[in-house]
């Protein structure tokens, strides 16, 4: 991996390097609602398909058509997929911004362009690779309106014989991206061949990067973290959902409609096994996943900041009256309206804490497209088991963007229903109180409505209530079940998802990082490793309470960097009040913090880290 | 026939279930004595008794208000839910989709649906789910002490002095307008046409809804106020005398030739309206609409069946659901095979 | 003051101890809706009009009428107004709860009630007073409604004869509570007297309870926190008020409507320079109040727990978008409706995080009806000045309960309505940047709507905006506008109320608290020094965010308690992180909880911290 | 006569304030070519250009979404809110109270106002602000992809292939029977009545709702969905020929006896209404909801000048304000004297 190294070091001598092979990314930049989104897919599969590692990350602007928007395709021999900060290969289509995306270049870049754009004058240390895209599109169709269109596969040409991607992948890529549409196939094979022809003929490679067949991709899948809690929603069972439109949590509902319609309808009746609605706002979808929960569907939502924000006052009614629901926060950049269509990891105390009053919610935290498949399923059977809303913390990052993964295991673990009475039960007990602590964990048993036996019924409110579930205004009746709800949580801790340790021998440094930002982190590691030999142990969170393993994590180092994507370093502050009980421990939390909206990446966290380093060694010699 | 009995039912007997009114009462109030909310509750706790439903295929919910206090008081053996100010359509709707089995009875006031809980109002109204929607209407918040909702009338004035000078909302008509499918107004002073609507709502395949005057004997049963008993029993106008025959009591309900209209319930239930002073169809929506407008111009209190469609499909037909409650499908029936999700790989690979 | 301590000794050792006098509380247990209200404002006011210092605090039901109700009337020489746990003279007019009050008592408290209830064979360490208050009635009326209401005025003739109330200050302060009512008056007295004339005739005297004549109340005033606050927001000149009745917030809102019908109706004109409007709910209560406070007004809305978390979104867009509201936060007993009518301080970290996204409010923490006053005032100031949203966080106690207090004194301070520009400004300017840093404080200029200048106008959003207020999805902009935002709660820091600190010479232990906290820990403080030697150092925080004078004092104690009426330590978790800097402070901080829902007193202070103290010097003999 | 002109002003012309319709322009649009939006913002800067209102006394505000996003593109003079999701109602409403001279216009969607906002809708009308309230209608949900709103047709049909099974919600209905006090619907392909009825809006002294019909070009402009171009265009069916004289052109249109009705507004303006096929009075209430009604059942489409009623008290003059913006009294008149507090104080004695 030491070429990695070098190749920078290189780089910064600004030296024309030698073939960099498989390890690079490519920007696309074009204008939004000029349909370059399955030119990407095929440029990006056919790579994919190489046996390349690759990531696809979509900037698109809160906007319909009309405005910049950039894609960026990362190709990694060494499995890298978060952010790549530099650009190594631009595809300058949008006139709005070429001139930027030209100079926000790293020396050496390779430019291919509109070539009525004249950008080569802008610079001398890049490759220009001029291509007149809209007289070739009349060349591929007459059709006026399709052409705008068409440039773009012709870039797809142009790149592919530039980067010497394999033909053949490429036409299978296309296939692909328009199924069995022959006639769009065709015509759009042609853009591609013609974007080839014009390659070979009038360009001359002058850039080193390249794509060679690679075998590291063998049976793996792209997908998009919304896509993969849509299907841990189905395998998880989920009955009711409810939603209301959000960028960029709306794709995960909507993948799920088509999921559903597929695979949850009644084979014999030909009806459906659940429920999907769109509400009429976010008030109305929590209220509908409530009311679900507590007559004992599998029941969610999905939405992002503005409406969490809506959702706190259901959800203090469902921590407190012990409702489940799953919740699912896809966040983007906030405060308010913020950046629709950016990333960030900034809802995470608000959410933790949500409503008004002693507050505390289970939180998990995916980090990838399996686990957004597999807390997908697992938040279901948290909320029944602790009779609660569970809410999962992804990003836009993850949540819309491409990621490489393993195809999903077929889920072995059963449903866990929690404790609910059955009538039988009841016939066995006689009687139960809704919220008393039979097992000592602060869980109390439930049951539905519907529940054919005379004790099955009790009355649930979001003011004050007794063990039998009476009103009450007694303090000892409130600070009794303030006290159990307390208990509950603490049993909670115990069932979350635990953090993920990665051992690093005699390392003084400590990083902890959660959510989309695990993958800049992994590298970030590599980095730190290879370039400044600065070994750094590694906890990623899954959840939130935090639990114990925090605790000896930290004793085990001189210094922890928590890396998160917001300005307030919201998990540094959740950690830092973990360690309270623990003298001199929350003393080593340092932040970094990355809040600019766009996905983290390994340069800025290593650069980071060996700053506060530096700091921190000067300051010991000081003292 | 159910709705023409002159007394409750003595304590011993029982109905066709087999249990007695004691069965479907519930906790003893902690309304104000006289409050008319409280009338309400009985004549509910009298509809399922009669209805002979089970208490435990019932879900009652509610907002926050004294009205929303209620379902406390009523089906001891139901479950219950008491929510937030409301929001309660939307949680009746979530459990009624969750379990379609349910008899779904929601129990708001005027603040509580009209002022902040409008919006919800009107998208369950849209939706047509199986959910009796009973608005008990006093015209003022009772629970914090009295001010005006958006349902109290032009010129009132409270205790204060502060007068209301906005325009109140008319349930009944939004409701029409806006799709709900059985649509009545009526008099918590009124117990016998009450009783006979409730029936008619219980036994209804869409959403009911219930606008009932129910004096707020503590803030709002002044002299002058259209929310008071005075003024209601001096002007509640019947739109027609209404009648309940319920599917497992087929007897016929003799009256003459053209006196009374019926309408047939999609569970086999009739409601009979006997004729009074107007000629009156509910199953015209036009009707029903200028009826109402002309009601609130004039200042009538016009009580009764005021618009039933007793077809239109509801949601979950819509939704075209399996017939067992959601929350009560098996694993087997709710994860897909193993070959599901190899499909789902394959087409991302 | 040592009598205090003796007193109690005595009453520890079950001895019928000597004249106790002016130091005691009476509770009285009605049912509400039975019109006692009037009846216990006689009682206190005569005490309270006989120079005597008193408090009184209502403990009612969430329900209109018939359900069980208490008011306690706290005489104290010392001028304690805190609540205090122990109840000396029980007037049991409820039959409800009559056996529970009565075993609730301290042995040798005394108990007036209806005879007919029979309470007497109930304890033996106890004096009894039957009344036959219903026969009373009769006497005093034919009219059958009235009776119960006028049974209540009987208790209090009963009462002042027993502790020997002065006659006269009764006779006046019925006078002041009826006003003008003569017929009102005249048959309450007769009701008063009657009560007297009982106890002097069939009552002989066995308690040691008794009120004498003194001086500490001259001049003084009885009023509760919201209605010092409607008074603050008045003289503040507010202009624009909006609202959604909410128990225990409606009676700021509904007590401002007065004040303002009286005295801010235009002389010349008969208009009002002022609009209160009744919202259909809290969203609307907050989006009208930002509205105004963007069109310039000074514009406020008050609530309590459900309407915060209603307010959640645009909060955080009066965050962003920075501008002026003033919100009253009542706190009552969360999560969810929880109990509507009993106090807490359990919304501090919500309020303050309030909303998606990186979000922090400033929070003023009145602890007296003098301070509900003045922040009443400073709110609208600190508002605009920091172009944001300002809570006001009081609680049910604080609110709605009666405090002693010298009259407010005639606010000198100008308002100050921060940094708007004027047509005139523009003109020397020729243009302005609504979000530019300018003076480095991290506060930029605003204008108003109508200003007659052509370079005066801007868009406001809550979606990314340049320093020019212009769209904006740069990640450049977005950071620097969120540093900026930072860097303007940084600056706030130094402008919000700072804490008041209370020295005592070579303490160890030191206390924080901080709103309606703050008599029960001065009371505290008093009991751990006469009765254990315990001396402790105190710090009364007045707003977030907290300051340095926290860390110089943290670092002045060995141990800090922090007293709190909530379940999760909220403000102690708030100091902790605020002391994360400072190496082992945070390690000082011990949390001294309350959230029964009543209001806190004294005596559990003092125990819990003498407990915990016992505690530490274990641990330190041990290590 | 204003509304007559058939082309739009040559730029260099300038109205009664000496301003150029370029003085009324905002930012470039940024929505799509073609958006039924942007056609709307060009007539808003045309009537304020018509009116000759300085910029610096408007006041413009939306909620979230395409449609909302249209007030930065007009005005840039004015100052400008861009709010939260579906509230706008409550800004523009705390605004006009703070500042009563500005004159105030909201732009919302049909997701804005009838789904997530139809709350604040409800309430803002019953409050009667003077407060011209546009609702760029399209159907569904542009800014997030093409989603149904609560104003989609029923039975219409994504690209998706999803169907929307909801009955639409009539906001002019809805609108007149709340209490707004000018009410009219019209369409983006209509420029010339649209420009009159906006006119007209702004001349009125209660709230003012524009319905307007507004094609997404992107997500709802197939054939067969009535908010379509090609819908419209061949569905319009004018109620009247709207024409508008300002109360500073006290000309005289001149037109047959009976031809044609006047409306006078509060300041002066008038509307005038010429008639068309059907004989049409917008000032009677009970006629503009059957009309509605009758409309909504035929599936027509009719533009106009559907309800107005100049006089009706708005919520400022029921408040009884001073005519000084609230926002601007000096300290000497907002806080009261010495003598006002001692008064309070004695009392608390
Ligand atoms: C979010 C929220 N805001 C305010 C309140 C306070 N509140 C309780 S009940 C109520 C009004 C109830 O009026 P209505 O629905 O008419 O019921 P009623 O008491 O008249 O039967 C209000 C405003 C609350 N509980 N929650
Ligand atoms: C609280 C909240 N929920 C959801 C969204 C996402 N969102 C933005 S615009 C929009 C709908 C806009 O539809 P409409 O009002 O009809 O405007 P159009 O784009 O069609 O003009 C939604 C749901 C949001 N911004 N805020
Ligand atoms: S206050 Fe009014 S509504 Fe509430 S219980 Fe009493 S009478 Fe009924
Ligand atoms: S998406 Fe539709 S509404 Fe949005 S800008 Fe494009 S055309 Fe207009
Ligand atoms: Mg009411
Ligand atoms: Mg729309």
């Amino acid at each position: 991996m030491s070429t990695e190294a070098l190749v920078r070091e290189k780089r910064e001598r600004h030296i024309q390097p030698e073939a960099i092979v498989n390890d690079f990314s490519i920007q696309v930049a074009t204008i939004n609602g000029s349909g370059s989104q399955s030119s990407n897919n095929v440029l990006m599969r056919s790579i994919f398909r190489m046996g390349v590692p690759v990531s696809g990350k979509n900037l698109f602007p809160s906007n319909i058509a009309g405005l910049p928007t950039w894609f960026t395709i990362r190709a990694s021999k060494q499995g890298y997929i978060a952010r790549r900060k530099e650009v190594d290969f631009l595809v300058a289509m949008n006139p709005q911004t070429a001139r930027e995306d030209v100079e926000s270049l790293r020396p050496g870049a390779a430019v291919v362009y509109e070539q009525s754009l004249k950008l080569d004058g802008l610079r001398k240390d890049l490759v220009f690779y001029p291509v007149p895209f809209a007289e070739l599109a009349k060349q591929v169709t007459e059709e006026v309106k399709l052409r705008k269109l068409l440039a773009n596969m012709i870039y797809v040409g142009v790149v592919g014989q530039l980067l010497s991607i394999d033909k053949e992948e490429i036409k299978k890529s296309v296939v692909k991206q328009f199924q069995s549409k022959a006639k769009a196939i065709a015509l759009n094979q042609k853009a591609i061949d013609l974007g080839f022809e014009y390659a070979e003929q009038s360009l001359t490679k002058a850039d080193p990067l390249r794509v060679e067949h690679m075998d590291k991709t063998q049976g793996k899948v792209l997908i998009d973290g919304n896509a993969a809690g849509a299907l841990g929603a189905m395998f998880g069972g989920v009955t009711v959902v409810t939603w209301y439109p959000i960028t960029p949590s709306s794709s995960l509902c909507e993948q799920l409609i088509e999921y559903m319609k597929a695979y949850r309808v009644d084979k014999e009746t030909g009806k459906a096994t659940y429920a999907i609605v769109q509400a009429e706002d976010e008030l109305a979808a929590i209220g509908m996943a409530l009311g679900a929960g507590w007559a004992g569907a599998r029941s969610m939502t999905s939405t992002s900041g503005p409406g969490i924000s809506l959702m706190s006052e259901f959800v203090g009614l469902g921590y407190y009256a012990e409702i489940p629901a799953v919740i699912w926060n896809i966040q983007r950049v906030g405060p308010s309206t913020g950046l629709p269509t950016r990333t960030s990891q900034g809802d995470i105390l608000f959410t933790y804490l949500l409503s008004h009053g002693d507050t505390k919610h289970l939180c998990l935290l995916p980090a990838s497209v399996d686990e957004c498949f597999e807390f997908g399923m697992e938040a279901f059977n948290l909320a029944e088991r602790f009779q609660t809303p569970v809410f999962v913390l992804s990003d836009l990052d993850l949540g819309m963007n491409y990621w490489m993964a393993d195809p999903f295991p077929y889920p072995q673990k059963p449903f866990d229903r929690g404790k609910v009475l059955t009538a039988e039960d009841l016939e066995k007990l006689g009687s139960f109180a809704r919220y008393r602590d039979v097992d000592g964990d602060g869980i109390p048993y439930r049951t539905l409505p519907g529940t054919e036996h005379p004790a099955a019924a009790y009355f649930t409110r979001g003011s004050g209530h007794s063990e039998n579930a009476e009103y009450t205004e007694r303090p000892d009746d409130y600070q009794n079940n303030m006290d159990r709800l307390a208990r509950k949580f603490e049993t909670a801790r115990k069932h979350v998802p635990q953090p993920v340790l990665e051992e690093e021998p005699d390392a003084e440094v400590g990083i902890i990082a959660f959510g989309s930002s695990h993958w800049a982190v992994t590298e970030a590691r590599d980095q730190l490793k290879l370039e400044k030999n600065l070994k750094a142990r590694y906890l990623r969170l899954r959840a939130l309470p935090l639990t114990e393993t925090l605790h000896s994590f930290v004793r085990s180092c001189q210094r922890v960097y928590v890396v998160e994507q917001n300005r307030d370093a919201q998990m540094a502050q959740l950690i830092r009040l973990e360690l309270s009980q623990q003298p001199g421990q929350q003393d080593k939390i340092r932040s970094v913090l990355h809040y600019d909206g766009l996905p983290i990446d390994a340069r800025s966290v290593a650069d980071e880290i060996v700053a506060l380093e530096k700091k921190a060694s000067r300051k010991t010699e000081e003292s | 026939m159910a709705t023409v009995k002159e007394s409750p039912p003595p304590q011993k007997k029982v109905n066709r279930i087999g249990l007695t009114v004691a069965d479907y009462k519930g906790k003893p109030s902690t309304l104000c004595d006289g409050c008319g909310h409280d009338a309400i509750s009985s004549q509910l706790t009298k509809a399922f008794f009669e209805l002979g439903i089970q208490p435990y295929q019932v879900a009652k919910l509610s907002g926050i208000g004294c009205s929303s206090k209620t379902p406390a008081y009523f089906l001891g053996k139901s479950h219950g839910f008491n929510g937030v100010h409301g929001r309660m359509p939307s949680l009746a709707a979530g459990t009624v989709l969750a379990n379609r089995t349910l008899r779904v009875v929601g129990v708001s006031g005027d603040g509580d649906t009209a002022s902040i809980g409008i919006g919800q109002f009107v998208h369950l109204l849209r939706r047509n789910l199986p959910i009796v929607y009973i608005v008990e209407n006093n015209g003022v918040y009772g629970l914090t002490k009295g001010q005006f909702s958006a349902t109290a009338d032009l010129g009132s004035k409270l205790k204060t002095g502060v007068v209301n000078e906005l325009p109140p909302i008319d349930l009944c008509t939004l409701a029409v307008e806006l799709g709900a499918t059985y649509v009545a107004r009526s008099f918590a002073g009124d117990p016998k046409q009450l009783v006979a609507l409730l029936e008619g709502a219980l036994s209804h395949k869409g959403t009911s809804v219930l606008d009932i005057i129910s004096p707020c004997v503590t803030f709002n049963n002044h002299p002058g106020s259209t929310k008071s008993y005075t003024w209601g029993k001096e002007h509640e106008e019947m739109l027609h005398e209404v009648g309940f025959v319920p599917y497992f009591e087929q007897i016929n309900v003799d009256y003459e030739e053209g006196s009374a209209l019926e309408v047939a319930l999609h569970d086999g239930s009739r409601i009979v309206l006997k004729k009074l002073e107007r000629d009156y169809d509910p199953t015209d929506r036009t009707c029903a609409l200028s009826l109402l407008r002309e009601a609130s111009e004039k200042g009538q209190f016009l009580t009764g069946l005021v618009y039933v469609d007793p077809e239109r499909e509801n949601f979950l037909e819509l939704l075209d659901l399996v017939e067992e409650p959601l929350a009560l499908l098996p694993m087997e029936r709710l994860r897909p095979p193993q070959e599901a999700l190899d499909e789902v790989m394959e087409s991302l690979k």
